[in-house]
């Protein structure tokens, strides 16, 4: 629904962000776009084997290298012991985290960093790298999931025993937990079932694929503070880490956020900035880090792979009575895959009675997982809507009735406990139902797929300023990085209280000294949280604005109304006082009380859940295997769309990224465990002739949680297109694929079996 | 009154598998307190890492919440998003 | 890489010379677009690098009596704009237009693309199917080389030391000729070919072809000439009989790897698929 | 060893600049002459984002040495609005939230530039083919092909 039509005056506009023009003309300041006087380059050696003792490092050759000013390997940095792991609420991991950063007794994957070096050039940084001697001992490594819960597996960790199990294990094993969640009696459901599926999936790791490689300066000066320029999805994240890897206090850390380019998920984490500090703390000057494309693919974290098993039963008239998954997903080098996540949204879409997902954590000889865009939840609905949709060609029902026929809706109880509250995926359906794709006819060998994804979406800690300047226009500073237009939607929120022009508001990301404490950008977060401060904010300007005004006409405040960015008398008994516009206001404040600003910070809760249905059609080329895309339109509830532009190209964007995990996207790993296609060539990420238009529809069912109803939209289009397509292609011929990507090879060999 | 939903893994080391208890309405801190006497070490982990939907909305640092009468709290681990 | 010298002379003689008295490693730079990778990620560190684009007779082409001498440096883009060549050497044009990408072509070259000596290089196997040679200078003068003999393995050529690719040079077409060339890839742009066939085939009055040489790319470690495949081919209306014992030819020629970018079972059966495609759109040119 | 001394025209104005043989006109254009809006996202000629018009051809500046640049004519993001006066495809980027991280937008802008130099009125396959060597993450290219598309269609009708 677009501006006006909904009854407001900005939201639900397409404004221009005031961001923009700097992105479209190349000022636009990047993580790799800073520099400063005198700074070194820093480079990082990276560990060539999957898994490794380190016997020995000799660094004594790099540092008599000329022009080389630093060298620093996990020696330099404090080990934090098993008491100290977490930290501070909601906290990673930092011992994990450490010894991600810098490997210590052992590498534990191909890419794993093991020293690094900072010189006056890169040339000379290279050349002093290549002269770091390394000992390892090269140890036997295991980079499959169920390779990785064999019994006879290489064990990653010594120290590591399954949790979550009764009685904790006696023998240490690269299963780091596993986690349950069940309603009702599966066992019961299923002995009522007419009809079961029961199948295995499978997909393969994949990375986020921003386009923006890790960049980083840092400057640590003789007193120990610290300023720190890069791009990441939480500047105050970056800050928090930094102080917990290096034992220093966060006062003396400032971090000031360069433009981010793209995230997903794979920069709520650090991975240069306390090496770079460090580097500077040793020699004396600023250094700058940029990672290699190389460096990204093997050194940051992918999401993980799976190997899971789907089992789902119904009733004749398409009562869908149980349904059981076992997710084993692959965390990398130190724990903490989303399998719960995975396990906790796959069947919510559904009002099923009887609900067990069982998840495995498990670490491997990869890099060390993290998040990406709906952590979890489109691994296990690839898994479970492709199920859903075998189920119902059995039932001889229609895909898109079934979903109907055991909609979750308000009230519904999940796998993982709550009940929902008012949720628009029957809405979504409906939309499904009447899109014009649905009826488009289909030729030999094309098909189509329908699949559905649910969130739950993220609140947490945000913080944010507002300002009236002297010449009434409106500064609003957010301290949660712009990772894809929020600029934009906070300027139209800030516009809608105000009731002034969107030209009047402008809004920047402040630096960790601007506001208080945010949660890094993710989970969907940044609209609907931030926007409810800044809404608050901007609600306590306007009180302070009437205030004003009042005092002015020396009237009582309840006398003044505001309106249309103006304080006018409330009504004939107020008295009669010529309007006082924000300009007005705003040049007389010396005189009024002084400046008006207003900072918020809230721990924000009840963000909206959300769901998406989409519609994938698909031509296969039965000689070649190759899939196209024929027609995509992806449906989805948005709560509110504050910027519809940005919200349909969430939406394509999720789509067009689950396209390419679904077809063509995998981390491919040698007998040698080394990685064997870290770059854009062989990592294929859709290019633009792969894909068609997107066609999006935004369904709005107000969060009632927040002042304008706004849900997260980031994470939901992500989670159903590996499952349209694999839906798609079945239907198209009559194969159902279990196995991602679904690459030509596999499709082919597939078609070749199947006939 | 305020119905507490654990899960089945917590119910099975805490209360014996009883996965829905009954207890005082009052603020986060003072049901997860009555679970605590209940259940001795429960509260140990019900903090962190841990968030509650309370009527279906998740809070995920949740201490200082109202829970009212005939509300119902369920515990669930943390969100973390992309 | 430090230390590397560049060098643009403005002639072949200059340019042969420059190679020939190196001490170390050298490189021709034609577009660039391999030979820059290779430099940043270190799979190479020459001495010298010889710039060969301000040598004319490399950045130029010319047509005689329907003969063409191409420029070994010419750029891709530049080619893929005249419709005089793209309407007689289609599969050729065709095949180094799938190149990388529209930046790519820019810079590629024929030249480039042959002297790189990749397995899976696109215009390969077309210049081979069209019957192009190359005319090489070197420190004793200049000799003409079929296209197929200048590949001897992966990063491999027959070329001495001092030696350059000059011009390429595709033949004058017998009435009724034509050429095409496919490949597959994963995706629809920007990957490497894991299998490529060059067709080009000439037909009599009756539609009989009298003529045909198929190439096949990625499936060796050169790109291979198949005197199966053509004779699969000559001597038939190409029908469907042909076109099976073609797709035949070309699987049993293809000896292909497995690796990251494909099977050798999808190769082998890919090369049978990629063969009749592309004879299919090469009679359909002859007999237009 | 020696640095090399070259001569060129970068967006319209004479230029001159000393750099090492191994550094591409990228490194050159970003480290050397803070010309940052040319990006590096992969250094391999895979995303496009480093691309560049040398001589009238858009290319990526990873892959070109910078003493290529000897006597040639470059243009860059840096060039492509008139003052404050933004390029039509600038423009529409904006108007239609072309972008959202905006890493890849230099790249795309400089490349749908050179392709409506080359073809004013181009299909949307056209379109698509033309533009498959610059990757882009966030948007799934919807909205960028668009712009694209409504600025041929808008410069017909002017």
């Amino acid at each position: 629904m677009d501006g006006n039509a909904n009854g407001y005056r900005w939201i639900g506009t397409r404004t221009i962000r005031p961001d923009g023009v700097d992105k479209v003309t190349g000022r636009a300041a990047f993580g790799a776009d800073f520099s400063l006087p005198g700074m070194l380059v820093g480079k990082i050696l990276r560990s060539p084997h999957a898994h490794a003792r380190i016997l020995r490092i000799n660094t004594d050759k790099a540092e008599t290298v000329p022009g080389v000013k630093a060298v620093v390997t996990s020696a330099d940095f404090p080990e934090i012991p098993p008491a100290e792991a977490t930290k501070g609420s909601s906290p990673p991991n930092y011992r994990h985290l450490s010894q991600n950063l810098m490997a210590r007794e052992k590498v534990l994957y191909d890419g794993h960093a093991v020293a690094a070096v900072a010189a006056t050039s890169a040339a000379i940084a290279t050349e002093a790298l290549a002269l770091i001697e390394v000992d390892y001992e090269i140890l036997p490594h295991v980079t499959g999931v169920l390779e990785a819960m064999a019994d006879e597996a290489p064990v990653l960790h010594e120290d590591l025993f399954t949790g979550g199990v009764d009685p904790k294990p006696e023998k240490s094993s690269n299963i780091a937990k596993r986690v349950e969640f069940a309603i009702g009696d599966t066992d019961a459901g299923f002995d009522a079932a007419d009809v079961i599926v029961e199948r295995d999936y499978d997909t393969e790791g994949i990375h986020q694929g921003y386009i923006e490689p890790h960049a980083v300066v840092a400057s640590m000066g003789a007193d120990r503070q610290a300023n720190i320029w890069c791009s990441s999805q939480g500047h105050f994240m970056v800050r928090q880490y930094c102080a917990g890897l290096l034992n220093m206090s966060i006062g003396d850390i400032k971090v000031t956020p360069a433009e981010i380019g793209g995230g997903f998920g794979g920069k709520t984490t650090v991975y240069l900035e306390p090496v770079a500090l460090l580097l500077s703390k040793k020699s004396g000057l600023p250094i700058k880090m940029v990672m290699t494309r190389e460096e990204v693919f093997r050194g940051t974290g992918p999401t993980s792979g799976s190997y899971m098993t789907i089992k789902v039963g119904a009733k004749r008239d398409g009562t869908i009575t149980a349904a059981e998954a076992d997710l084993r997903f692959f965390a990398g080098a130190f724990p903490g895959a989303p399998v719960h996540l995975g396990c906790m949204c796959g069947f919510t879409p559904y009002d099923i009675e009887n609900v067990k997902a069982i998840g495995y954590d498990v670490v491997t000889n990869r890099p060390k997982a993290i998040s990406y865009r709906a952590p979890g939840a489109p691994i296990a609905a690839f898994g479970i809507e492709s199920a859903i949709d075998e189920l119902a060609k059995k039932l001889g029902i229609e895909p898109l009735a079934l979903r109907e026929m055991n909609a979750a809706k308000e009230g519904t109880r999940t796998a993982y406990g709550p009940t929902l509250g008012v949720v628009g995926f029957e809405e979504t359906l409906e939309a499904a139902k009447m899109h014009p794709q649905m009826s488009e006819p289909l030729g030999p060998n094309q098909g189509r797929g329908i699949a559905s994804g649910y969130w739950f979406n993220v609140g947490g800690e945000s913080s944010a300023s507002v300002s009236i300047n002297e010449d009434g226009t409106i500064t609003v500073t957010s301290g949660a990085p712009d990772i894809g237009g929020s600029r934009a939607s906070l300027c139209i929120m800030a516009a809608e209280i105000f009731g002034v022009d969107i030209d009047q508001v402008r809004a920047v990301i402040g630096d960790t000294t601007a506001t208080a404490f945010n949660r890094h950008t993710g989970g969907s977060r940044v609209t609907f949280a931030l926007g409810a401060v800044v809404i608050e904010a901007a609600e306590d300007c306007v009180r302070q604005l009437r205030e004003r005004a009042a005092k002015t006409w020396d009237i009582d405040i309840d006398a003044v109304e505001w309106e249309n960015g103006e304080a006018r008398p409330a009504g004939e008994n107020a008295g009669k006082f010529e309007p006082l516009t924000l300009m007005d206001i705003a040049e007389k404040t010396p005189m009024t009380g002084g400046p008006i600003g207003v900072k918020k910070s809230s721990n924000v809760q009840g963000p909206g859940p959300a769901f998406g249905t989409h519609i994938c059609d698909v031509e296969v080329d039965r000689e070649t295997g190759h899939v196209k895309i024929l027609r995509y339109t992806a449906i989805q509830d948005a709560g509110r769309a504050i910027h519809p532009g940005y919200v349909e190209g969430q939406m394509q964007g999720g789509v067009a990224q689950g396209i390419g995990w679904a077809l063509n996207e995998e981390y491919i790993y040698g007998e040698d465990g080394r990685l064997q296609n870290p770059g854009f060539l062989d990592y294929r990420i859709p290019v633009a002739s792969d894909l068609p238009m997107i066609d999006t529809v935004i369904v709005e069912i107000p969060n009632p949680t927040h002042p304008f109803g706004v849900r997260g939209v980031g994470e939901i289009p992500i989670i159903p297109p590996m499952a349209a397509v694999a839906n798609a292609i079945e239907d198209a011929v009559g194969l159902r694929l279990t196995s991602l990507p679904m690459s030509p090879p596999k499709v082919l060999s597939a078609l070749d079996d199947g006939h | 009154m305020t119905d507490v939903v654990l899960s089945r893994e917590i119910a099975r080391k805490f209360t014996g598998g009883e996965t829905r208890i009954v207890v005082e309405a009052g603020t986060m801190r003072a049901i997860v307190r009555q679970l605590d006497e209940k259940f001795p070490g429960l509260k140990s982990i019900l903090g962190e890492g841990m968030a509650v939907a309370i009527d279906g909305t998740i809070f995920q640092d949740f201490f200082l919440e109202e829970v009212g009468p005939d509300a119902e709290v369920c515990f669930l681990p943390a969100i973390e998003g992309g | 890489m430090n230390g590397m010298r560049y060098e643009a002379p403005s002639s072949v003689d200059e340019a042969s010379a420059l190679l020939a008295g190196a001490s170390g490693e050298t490189r021709v730079l034609a577009g660039g677009t391999d030979l820059l990778v290779q430099l940043r990620s270190g799979m190479v560190a020459p001495e010298l690098v010889v710039d060969v684009k301000k040598i004319k007779e490399m950045m130029t082409y010319s047509v005689s009596d329907g003969a063409y001498t191409i420029g070994a440096a010419v750029p891709s883009a530049q080619l893929h704009e005249d419709a005089d060549l793209l309407g007689m050497w289609t599969g050729v044009v065709e095949a180094m237009d799938l190149v990388g990408s529209t930046q790519i072509q820019g810079r590629a070259s024929l030249g480039g693309n042959l002297c790189n000596a990749s397995p899976a290089a696109d215009s390969v196997p077309a210049m081979i199917s069209a019957g192009a040679v190359c005319t090489v200078a070197g420190p004793n003068g200049r000799r003409d080389v079929p296209v197929e003999e200048i590949c001897t393995g992966p990063g491999q050529t027959s070329l001495a030391k001092g030696e350059i690719v000059v011009t390429i040079n595709l033949p004058k077409q017998a009435p009724r000729t034509g050429d095409a060339y496919l490949r597959f890839i994963p995706r629809t742009e920007m990957d490497i070919a894991v299998v490529g066939v060059g067709v080009c085939l000439t037909l009599d009055e009756g539609g009989t072809c009298t003529d045909a040489r198929v190439s096949l790319g990625a499936v060796a470690p050169t790109a291979l000439l198949v005197k199966e495949c053509a004779d699969a081919l000559v001597g038939t209306k190409v029908d469907d009989a042909a076109m099976a014992n073609l797709d035949a030819a070309a699987r049993a020629a293809a000896s292909p790897i497995d690796d990251k970018r494909g099977t050798v079972e999808f190769r082998t059966k890919v090369s049978g698929v990629l063969a009749r495609r592309a004879a299919a759109i090469a009679l359909e040119r002859a007999g237009s | 060893m020696a640095k090399n001394h070259v001569t060129t025209t970068i967006n319209g104005e004479p230029v001159e600049f000393l750099c090492e043989t191994q550094q591409t006109l990228l490194d050159v254009l970003r480290d050397e002459l803070q010309l940052t809006g040319s990006k590096e996202g992969c250094a391999s000629g895979d995303c496009g984002a480093c691309s560049v018009m040398v001589d009238d051809r858009v290319v990526c500046s990873c892959l070109v040495m910078g003493v290529e640049a000897e006597g040639k004519s470059i243009e860059t993001i840096e060039g492509m609005a008139d003052g404050d006066q933004l390029h039509p495809l600038q423009q529409k980027f904006l108007e239609n939230a072309a972008l959202q991280c905006g890493i890849c937008t230099p790249g795309f802008l400089v490349a749908a530039k050179a392709l409506l130099e080359k073809n004013p009125d181009p299909t949307e396959t056209e379109v698509r083919y033309w533009l498959a060597g610059n990757l882009c993450r966030c948007t799934g290219y919807d909205k960028i092909i668009r712009s694209v598309l409504e600025v041929a269609e808008e410069a017909k009708g002017a």
